[in-house]
């Protein structure tokens, strides 16, 4: 019984956590941008700074109407949403916070995330033929093409790192981090970052959301609740991008002074600052700079942090 | 586990990938129904892999290399199905009877466009330009 | 050998959770095989997939389930998309999906069912494997691989060299070769 | 009770977790049904293109570079399924040097591919 009840509260943790750090992200989103462009951001509601205007955008969004186009798929068009927001839901399930503290211990973590973080591409596809608009089936394609492209870059500096460490677990990678994992995963990092922000759709990389091209891209169609759910997927998957960036390439929970869970937290939002951060900075590149970017810019790199890890590790050894 | 239930399933995904096969018109429905085929076959390749406790593993080594190639057919396959229908505005295999032995009739290469539809190819890059 | 061997009722946990993953694969591939339309296919697809890789973890080959979800869903699912929306891609039904030979497609596969069915039965019907997991892990995987076939490896590496030119210059026009 | 440890235990936690994620989803779409009015209109039901009538049928046609990414994607992922078993066992002792070079030499064919990719001029778009 107590096994279960232990089980119970490892799920009940994780799904607040699904729900409250990507409002938190948000929220920051919205202060930080508004204050790098000069401005306020939401200032009114719940009082001090704004702090409900998220809770407030939650509860308008379901009390709006249901518009599916009369041209829809109407199944497709309704379960799309889902297939984009449960992946980055059932990732976190294998993501430590420290030692120990993890939902399910997979042995074959790593590949599990990045596998059920592919399903997602469906999602933007299922999205984009569904609504029967010439818009979303662009912004579709353009959203697959790139999810695509970048997916390699990400897995093959995530192999990397599981070279660096032995194992796929990533509680065990997280626990065989060191410092000087960092000047030595430096490229493999920034290669999994970039790409990460661009498996998020995100500035620099919303191309397939472009407005000024496309209207909303694979979104167009979306209304209430439905769309709310694709924001929260692109929330969601900032704080997923974020945790992992952090297990893999920052050490997770290591830290001086501070207990563990709060060391993941701590890097989880610095991280997420900078998907911030980059977004405000960066103006939209074009499509075909943006594979471009993938193939000869992200995966060299990779290949080449492949080699260096191999080469250290074997030399070591 | 009864090894005759993997079996058992795997032996009926593989009838209906032969009567996908046989019984689609559309060339990529028939790749998709080879692509049924294949993954009964790897649902055995598993389950007697796990049957016989290979200590090489060679079931789940073999797996993995279908799959590859798998991947590397249907990536084929569709490169020569859109390669079929820039040129016949069409991807219906009984139609596409140019090989055939015989008085076949002969399907016009244009019979098949609709108004409003731009051709896949280098025609098609006006979303580039957008 | 056979002391141990327990009968078929009832069935054990992974066993009746293979079934009902069984009859979603099989049920999703019936529906692919005889959807009316194009896009719902390749989503049916997706789920019988998706089951298939639930059969593997079941049957204890992790690894596999996940590279099974990583490349069919992902990625080859993916391709079939992109083929369905660069030819054609209607939302609603299509009439031409199926060819007139329908009902001999349907006398083979009963006859291919009938005859796999009964030697299977015959052959496989007692045989029992206890489910100890660890053996599809990566690690026992890679070590297989890289002492025993390493030489298929490689040799796919080339397959897939060969493959992948060989659908670039197929599906750009403007890629010809020497005059 | 060890129905929550170990391989199949593991598992159950994420088949659990995959369920909870659908009754979100579901829950979320309820909580819409109950609070939100339902007054469709032929208007509202069109399809959006910019406020101007929508023109020809909802579908467009996609461009054939799509698919040769795509497809460069699928034969790189093939690939980059044998780094992960490899990564995990190429240090260990009775591998080393030998198995670094044999990924890397199957890792070299590949990129082959990308060469004659990008030679060709696949990558680019004008």
């Amino acid at each position: 019984m107590a096994e279960v009840l232990d089980v119970a509260v490892r799920l009940i943790v994780i799904v607040v956590a699904f729900l409250l750090l990507p409002l938190i992200v948000g929220q920051m989103e919205h202060k930080a941008m508004a204050h790098m462009q000069s401005r306020l951001g939401p200032m009114y509601a719940g009082g001090f700074h704004g702090w409900a205007q998220l809770i407030a955008d939650g509860v308008k969004f379901a009390q709006k109407e249901d518009v599916i186009p009369a041209a829809a798929d109407r199944r497709v068009f309704a379960i799309a949403p889902a297939v984009a927001l449960v992946p980055y839901l059932v990732v976190l399930v294998v993501i430590p916070v420290g030692p120990g503290l993890v939902g399910a211990d997979v042995d074959a973590g790593l590949f599990f995330v990045l596998a059920v973080m592919g399903v997602g591409v469906l999602g933007a596809i299922m999205a984009g033929w569904a609504s029967a608009n010439k818009y979303s089936v662009l912004g579709g394609m353009r959203a697959a093409a790139q999810l695509m492209s970048y997916e390699l870059p990400l897995v093959l500096a995530a192999s990397s790192v599981a070279m660096a460490a032995g194992t796929l677990s990533l509680e065990g990678i997280a626990e065989q981090w060191r410092w000087w994992w960092l000047p030595w995963q430096a490229i493999g990092a920034v290669v999994f970052f970039v790409a990460g922000l661009a498996e998020l759709r995100r500035p620099p990389f919303d191309m397939p959301i472009a407005d000024s091209e496309i209207i909303m891209g694979t979104m167009t169609e979306y209304t209430g609740i439905r769309f709310a759910l694709f924001m929260l997927a692109e929330y969601a998957g900032i704080v997923v991008l974020s945790a992992l960036t952090a297990v893999l390439f920052l050490g997770g929970w290591q830290g001086p002074l501070l207990p563990g869970p709060v060391w993941t937290l701590i890097k989880v939002f610095v991280l997420a600052f900078v998907v911030i951060w980059v977004r405000v900075s960066f103006p939209r590149l074009r499509e075909d700079q943006l594979q471009k970017l993938a193939w000869i810019g992200l995966v060299p790199l990779a290949l080449l942090q492949l080699a260096l890890t191999g080469v250290v590790k074997v030399l070591m050894a | 586990m009864h090894i005759v239930y993997p079996v058992v399933v795997s032996a009926l995904l593989f009838s209906i990938g032969v009567y996908g096969v046989l019984a689609r018109r559309n060339a990529i429905l028939v790749l998709m129904s080879v692509e049924l085929m294949l993954n009964a076959v790897n649902l055995n390749l598993v389950a007697f892999d796990v049957w016989l406790r290979d200590r090489l593993h060679g079931g789940q080594v073999l797996t993995l290399f279908v799959i590859v190639i798998a991947a590397a057919e249907i990536g084929l396959g569709l490169a020569i199905v859109l390669a079929v229908y820039r040129n016949r505005r069409s991807i219906d295999v009984d139609r596409l009877r140019d090989l055939a032995e015989g008085d076949a009739p002969e399907v016009s290469p244009q019979s098949e466009v609709s108004p409003g539809r731009v051709a896949v190819g280098e025609d098609a890059d006006r979303e580039a330009g957008s | 050998m056979t002391s141990e061997t327990p009968g078929f009722w009832p069935p054990s946990g992974p066993e009746v959770v293979f079934l009902l993953l069984g009859v979603v694969a099989l049920g999703s591939a019936l529906l692919v095989v005889t959807t009316r339309q194009l896009v719902h296919a390749a989503l049916w697809l997706v789920l019988c997939f998706g089951a298939l890789a639930g059969c593997y973890l079941v049957l204890t080959a992790e690894f596999v389930a996940w590279v099974q979800v990583l490349i069919y869903v992902g990625a080859v699912v993916v391709l079939l998309l992109f083929g369905i929306m660069l030819t054609r891609a209607p939302i609603g039904r299509s009439a031409d999906l199926d060819s007139g030979n329908r009902w001999a497609a349907v006398l083979v596969a009963l006859a291919t069912a009938g005859v796999l069915l009964s030697v299977v039965v015959a052959g496989f019907g007692a045989a029992y494997a206890p489910l100890d997991p660890g053996q599809g892990a990566a690690k026992p995987l890679g070590s297989s691989i890289f002492r025993t076939w390493v030489l298929p490896f490689e040799a796919l590496s080339v397959l897939l060299l060969a493959a992948l030119i060989g659908a670039i210059v197929i599906s750009r026009t403007d890629i010809r070769g020497r005059e | 009770m060890a129905i929550m440890d170990g391989y199949f235990g593991s598992y159950v936690v994420v088949v659990v977790l995959l369920l909870i994620g659908v009754g979100i989803f579901a829950g979320g779409l309820f909580a819409n049904r109950m609070l939100r009015p339902d007054r469709p209109t032929p208007d509202k039901l069109t399809t959006y293109e910019c406020g101007v009538d929508p023109v020809g049928e909802g579908w467009a046609q996609s461009q054939v570079r799509y698919y040769v990414f795509t497809y460069l994607y699928v034969v790189f992922a093939v690939d980059a399924v044998f780094l992960f078993p490899w990564a995990t066992v190429f240090a260990a002792p009775g591998f080393g040097m030998t198995t670094l070079v044999e990924m890397f030499v199957f890792l070299a064919f590949i990129a082959l591919g990308i060469l004659y990719a990008w030679r060709k001029r696949v990558l680019a778009w004008t």
